[in-house]
């Protein structure tokens, strides 16, 4: 089981803020698991396409290449904005 | 080191007492307050600022571990509002202090730098004319590479 | 601009609200204060701040229109206190607003540099040693020619 | 008639804070006066020999160049320490 969280435009754009699913098979870094997001609908594909798009692994930033494991809380968002 | 995300204001001359009481090491001390802009051409009524909380205040006391390594700081205070916030309101404190100003500046810049980028915050602005998020900056991003 | 050389304390809290209040186009707001340091190597009780009354306003007024020409500012306010301090004292309040946060860091930063080595003011160290003038640091006017 | 103040260090080291004299002849700059008032004894020459010596002219800092009139208040003091 993993969790995911969405954030921001993406949470409206996919109009999800959270949901659990189990680890999808040969899904070993942030990559594959985009890869198989991004398969959902057009609209998923949109945003998992988005080169800007901006991913956390148990609360701390991660990129592509991250590795990801069952249990884990992975967190998709846009570019940041406070401050 | 103090970090706070709060939906309540701040009050920054408590916050610099707060640190420089019994310090008198501390020779500089520099300060943030980034606030709700309003500019005419889209007035701005309000802002919402949220936030992804497991993970904001982990984000915002790595950054400040980051400024600790790399200046000689005494003290590190980061607080960020979220809700809604009114034009003019601040969103935003961060002090740092040094024994040098050198240190106590570029820290508090520094800080600021990798906040606008790397900390989980989203703004969303109310207009007149609709509700909209606040896009991110590129000079946001290059402000930060230079570090 | 708001340029004060003064015995009494200062409050950083309603120079910032002065600076702020009704004026939303204001996003970001930079402090400096420096403060009376003593350390431990030789324990500091006071400081005696000299001036030259007929000049100090004048530098220090412009030092503030130079940042003021150089960057795009909303307001500028220069406190600098004279006479007897206390170790962990305050010495001087920079503040520094802006649009931008690029722009208000800079200018603060700027200020403190140049009133660093361009405005006529003389610390003199009350020390449990006996008094002395604090020498002037190259490290200081090596700052002030980064700009 | 020209005012000259002394600060600091400098104002220690001469023991006076100030005086007035007339505009000695031949002075048309800061360096040509610095020069005349190094000959007044040995301390004197080693406060205007000094290359870190700072002047300002009329409240406004000045150089060994800057051009002296009759009238003016010029102050001469160390490298200044505030902030």
């Amino acid at each position: 089981m993993i969790t995911l969280l969405y954030f921001a435009q993406v949470s409206e754009q996919l109009n999800i803020n959270q949901e659990q699913l189990d680890l999808p098979p040969d899904t070993a870094t942030l990559a594959d698991l985009r890869h198989c997001l991004a398969q959902r609908d057009e609209q998923w594909q949109t945003v998992f396409n988005d080169p800007r798009l901006m991913m956390a692994v148990n609360q701390t930033m991660a990129k592509a290449e991250t590795a990801i494991n069952d249990g884990d809380e992975i967190a998709f968002f846009p570019p940041v904005t406070g401050g | 080191m103090n970090i706070q995300v709060q939906t309540q204001a701040f009050d920054m001359g408590a916050e610099i007492q707060a640190i420089t009481a019994n310090r008198p090491d501390i020779g500089a001390v520099v300060s943030f307050i980034g606030l709700v802009r309003d500019v005419a051409a889209q007035p701005v009524l309000a802002m919402t600022l949220v936030h992804y909380p497991a993970m904001t205040e982990k984000a915002l006391t790595d950054i400040a571990r980051q400024a600790q390594r790399r200046w000689d700081l005494t003290a590190v205070t980061v607080i960020h509002r979220v809700g809604k916030l009114s034009a003019g309101e601040p969103i935003v404190l961060v002090i740092t202090a040094s024994t040098h100003r050198q240190a106590a500046f570029a820290a508090c810049e520094f800080i600021m730098d990798y906040l606008k980028t790397r900390a989980p915050f989203w703004k969303k602005e109310h207009t007149v004319h609709g509700d909209h998020w606040v896009s991110a900056k590129d000079s946001d991003e290059h402000a930060c590479q230079r570090w």
